[in-house]
């Protein structure tokens, strides 16, 4: 359990994009975050039709064209080249968030700074004075979409913890976060605290919760 | 594999509960969803809170909906047109409740709920018996009148085409008053002339984007209200 | 000056309609009330290109159509059927009132039951209690447009004034109407009275304040 | 007769003024209308209020208005994108204002200040930073913030195709801000890819009517941002 271990324990990634993945339910509307959240789209199973709203004004996006075929007016909220699919809607930015406000999202991934106990979200600025600071969609989605789900690495890179009892950066949104998804494991955000729900492999409990600020606590069915 | 589709316009309308608030698209006869409306009167719900423009002419579709008792209230900007006998007869006897509300702040307060926003604020009827109980408020020393938003729990609209997914496009002037319809409600149920393939309307193109649209039902051929109204046809 | 003269004396109702087309300059967009106004599209002069909004969608409504080409689903806000013109655009009823509303129509010509000598306007209601009143579009026209005329018999068919020094009936609008184009004159609103601009021909100004309750004063340059 | 059409970009914005709030289309690179930012550039306003959901990229369009001077004010939701170094690095300095929106709360204030409404509620931001300062309300349990319609004396947007009359279709997700760009300006200015006759585009599928536009200029092959940023391109 020395810090230098914790790259090999836990999930990757791309698992935690797949546990979200695995957890979305068939015909869902979805938007997906920067990050880990967007690797979320190449990971639903087959048999199962989710589609993909970007808040720049597409329903029904589509994976990354090939390199010669990009279109330079065809890209997602993060900026990146897309694709639209077969049944695709396109409409401006007033009506795209109609869709979010007015809760027509079933669901929205985003990354995080810092999640609270209780939900709170904090993950759009540092704080800090000098840098110019940047919302984009994020509290749009977090005070329209009822399902917000978080997927981060547990810990930053150096090591402290991004559950938290009480956000310390900013906050996006208040008591808006549903369900967190780590490398470490995957959480339910409760009235009293963050309930686990499964822990990834070769992982225990204990540690987890040395590894979060947040109480943790196990979900009992 | 998402299926929006239903067979008839009765399954679609199955589950309309006594005291649901509906919205129903059409500007007079215009883009009346006729079908989807006499299914509801087969159902049985009553105590209905009915949004409309109008209030349905001759004895189909909507006026035959009122005229079978199943309508509480009406929120509507005009409830008499040429024709029109059924609603202004049952608000003379008491028997029908109105909210009348210009007819921008009706489209405004319907797109309003649909996007999440619980009140604004609108010059129109500024001063005049509508706006009279309402708040008032002065911005740049104009004066205005705050307007709440509109939810419903169920939205019947007709459209012109559908794709599998639940995109819709519109014909002419039966647009009106759906799209914003679309949006406003908990289920929104569809009638369309055609159901196509997910890609059979080009994507720059669509009126209504698929997330607004939760049933959808084909009806070839709709019944065209101002034909009925002009043969005098009853429902049922 | 007997009643019985009345008819034949002033303008016809088509000359009501003639002078406001003539007085709508060259692009404008106009919304026409049901009644005279409507009468006034067909009168525009050939060489100006005047665009009318119809509050139920359309944005370039064209001449009614040949009684065999009625499209039900293609009507005006009066429920009459019409056509559209080459360069027409369809859109959705929230869309049509951003339109009114915002202030995007250069003109809207009404009908009347009362105008006050201030410019308000009496026109959807005769606030009886059992009849079920009807708003439709009115009170957003004469809020959102900012050039509001007003075309409508001088008197009514019993001989009341309808231009009065305070409205009976239940309001449209208040201090909304701009100009008004009746059967014996034209009149522009000020804040102290009613303008005389153009009076019909072979009708003098006594004619015309002795059918008006409003205070008339003539135009001065 | 209707003609709305300028030969050049340069006539087409000759009269922005100083001080003067514009509206600039686009999403980051897409629906930029470059042309028009630069013959904005090109003709000398300043102290520009510029609303645009970034701050552009690289040293083109919008990226070298501010470069130049020219903004004292961004009112914008993401001011920092990939290879955005112009306008973080002047706010840095404290030469440019900025005003921080939701995405969301911005293309709602701009649809409002277009319609006509002064002000609305939104369940956006609250609790957080971006609310302090402005008033909340509850409605139904639920705290909202307050938020005024935006307004402009210019937009400047991009569109795929325009009429004689202004009517305008755009390409994919090259439309994000322009249709409620475009309702809240004073004087709305379009470049077109290409403008065509009136009746060209089917009445069902225009996106912004005409009633929305007053000048359009034709740019047959339109630079395209991201590629010029790509290639370091600096204007002028």
């Amino acid at each position: 359990m020395s810090n230098t271990s914790q790259e090999v324990l836990g999930w990757e990634r791309a698992d935690i994009a797949l546990n979200i993945a695995l957890d979305i339910p068939d015909g869902s509307i979805v938007n997906l975050g920067i990050g880990i959240p967007e690797m979320v789209a190449a990971c639903i199973p087959a048999d199962r039709e989710v589609i993909f709203h970007t808040e720049n004004g597409l329903l029904g996006m589509g994976p990354p064209p090939d390199p010669d075929s990009e279109d330079p007016e065809l890209i997602n909220a993060g900026k990146r080249h897309i694709t639209a699919i077969q049944g695709a809607a396109y409409f401006h930015h007033a009506d795209s968030f109609v869709m979010i406000r007015g809760g027509h999202i079933d669901l929205c991934v985003l990354g995080a700074m810092e999640v609270s106990e209780n939900g709170d979200l904090a993950n759009w600025s540092m704080g800090s004075d000098d840098a110019a600071p940047a919302v984009g969609g994020a509290m749009d989605l977090v005070a329209g979409v009822e399902n917000i789900v978080v997927a981060t690495m547990h810990c930053t890179r150096k090591g402290r913890p991004k559950l938290v009892r009480s956000c310390s950066y900013p906050l996006t949104g208040i008591g808006v976060v549903r369900r967190i998804y780590t490398d470490l494991a995957i959480m339910d955000v409760s009235a009293q605290s963050l309930e686990v729900i499964r822990l990834a492999p070769g992982i225990d409990f204990d540690y987890v919760q040395q590894r979060t600020e947040a109480e943790l606590t196990i979900k009992t069915a | 594999m998402i299926n929006k589709q239903h067979d008839t316009p009765a399954d679609a309308v199955a589950d309309i509960f006594d005291g649901a608030t509906v919205l129903i698209g059409g500007f007079g006869a215009a883009g009346s969803p006729i079908e989807l409306i006499h299914a509801l009167i087969d159902q049985g719900a009553s105590d209905l809170i009915v949004v409309n423009n109008n209030t349905g002419s001759g004895h189909v579709g909507l006026a035959a909906l009122i005229e079978q008792g199943r309508v509480a209230k009406m929120i509507c900007s005009f409830p008499r047109t040429a024709g029109s006998t059924v609603f202004p007869d049952k608000y003379q006897a008491g028997e029908i409740e109105l909210e009348l509300v210009p007819q921008g702040t009706l489209a405004e307060r319907i797109r309003a709920g649909g996007a999440g926003i619980p009140a604004f604020y609108t010059p129109t009827s500024v001063g005049t018996e509508l706006a009279q109980g309402k708040e008032t408020r002065t911005f740049d020393g104009r004066e205005y009148v705050m307007e709440y938003g509109l939810t419903a729990d169920f939205a019947l609209i007709k459209c012109l085409r559908a794709d599998r997914l639940g995109n819709l496009i519109y014909n002419k002037t039966a647009r009106n008053f759906s799209p914003v319809m679309a949006m406003a409600a908990k289920t929104t149920i569809v009638q369309a002339d055609s159901i196509v393939a997910a890609g059979d309307i080009d994507p720059e193109v669509v009126v209504t984007p698929a997330v607004f649209v939760n049933r959808m039902v084909e009806v070839g051929e709709p019944l065209q209200e101002s034909a009925m109204v002009a043969s005098s046809v009853s429902y049922p």
